[in-house]
């Protein structure tokens, strides 16, 4: 199973510093697909988003996910700044 | 451990009704927390003039998860009432961004349980605060 | 430390103008605490149906020092805004019998301080509480 | 200065206890007068007040009283219950 890409969704200031909120990144080569890989991707994409991306968290099927944890195939991978609520 | 209200809404809070909420004739003791948008703010200059809460979808559910869970882990006896909820969307200087309320027969279980449940909803609500200062800055909170 | 309202009074209670008296657009956390009457009580057997608080002269003004005491020990650099009226007279089942409200740029403040006051208020204020059941028994709270 | 009484005046549970709300004392002999020997002139005019008066703080013009302090003539004693705020 060779996947080319991963969908990812940014989310708040995330999306603010993409300038995007959804895009399919290319991750060919990698075999199997990780939550590190994606984050890289990310970063090729919108190099002015290091310390952003640094603190977000990562998320798929609702579940947070380690750097090390694989991607499913078609599952998405929701980037998420820190939480400010109260 | 009964919660009356968990939740996220797009809509100003009513402190008195979560009240109302856990209010229970063997409850005498109830603690409440209010926290509104403040003029000012360390990760923002000058003067805030509003800010935007926005959510994850998961928001309304993780707010039931963390007052089940805060209220298993401090009262395992399941004797408090619990009512919070956290407003989204475009909020002035002075707005409720969120209101807590817990009854019970004891005043340090109220207190305990509705501050640990406000320091957990910071700590797990996935939602965000865009704020607006008086020079047309924005800063989003936590990436300063 | 504005102590705003710190009071004994025979009227009903009214939380919403505590918290009136403390908001401030600095402050964006407001603790609060209502101590209501319960239907049950450890000191005596049976349904209360109501009591009787009674205050020595000097309480209205212990209820001053009260405040700004715990306000002293609690908040040295005196941020807090604090609002706290105990009732007396008769009372019913869930009637409110002390309200408190303390608001601070900073929630664990308002929350330690709201707490303390009430502790310090049960400690320290000269009432006395005499509660009456549906068996028509009375009994004096501490005296039992 | 030989005080042959003393004025008490008993709060809440402990009028109810004493059946009087204030009443004059007879302290003669003690010399000079304290708390103690007031609580036990009290105990002898209401031999049944034992445990209300054991919990009884002493207060005399707005100062609270040991059982060894001295209590000025003329000066009123109050006996409080333990206080049941809140």
């Amino acid at each position: 199973m060779d996947t080319t890409s991963v969908r990812v969704r940014y989310w708040a200031g995330a999306e603010a510093a993409a300038g995007v909120q959804t895009e399919d990144l290319d991750v060919s080569g990698a075999n199997p697909v990780t939550v590190g890989h994606v984050r890289r991707a990310a970063l090729a994409a919108h190099p002015t988003m290091g310390d952003v991306l640094a603190r977000c968290s990562a998320l798929a099927d609702g579940r947070r996910l380690d750097d090390d944890a694989v991607v499913a195939e078609g599952v998405t991978v929701e980037l998420l700044p820190p939480f400010a609520g109260g | 451990m009964p919660v009356l209200i968990a939740d996220v809404v797009d809509a100003p809070l009513d402190l008195q009704a979560h009240l109302d909420a856990v209010e229970d004739a063997r409850q005498g003791a109830t603690a409440s927390f209010v926290g509104a948008v403040r003029n000012h703010d360390p990760q923002i200059d000058g003067e805030v003039t509003h800010l935007d809460y926005s959510a994850h979808p998961s928001a309304s559910e993780t707010m039931a998860h963390i007052a089940s869970d805060v209220a298993a882990r401090l009262d395992p006896d399941g004797v408090a009432r619990i009512a919070v909820t956290h407003r989204v969307g475009r909020l002035g200087v002075g707005d409720i961004a969120i209101v807590a309320a817990v009854s019970s027969p004891h005043r340090a279980l109220a207190f305990a349980l509705c501050n640990e449940l406000v320091e957990e909803v910071k700590r797990s609500l996935p939602i965000w605060k865009h704020q607006h200062n008086t020079d047309g800055d924005d800063v989003w909170s936590g990436l300063t």
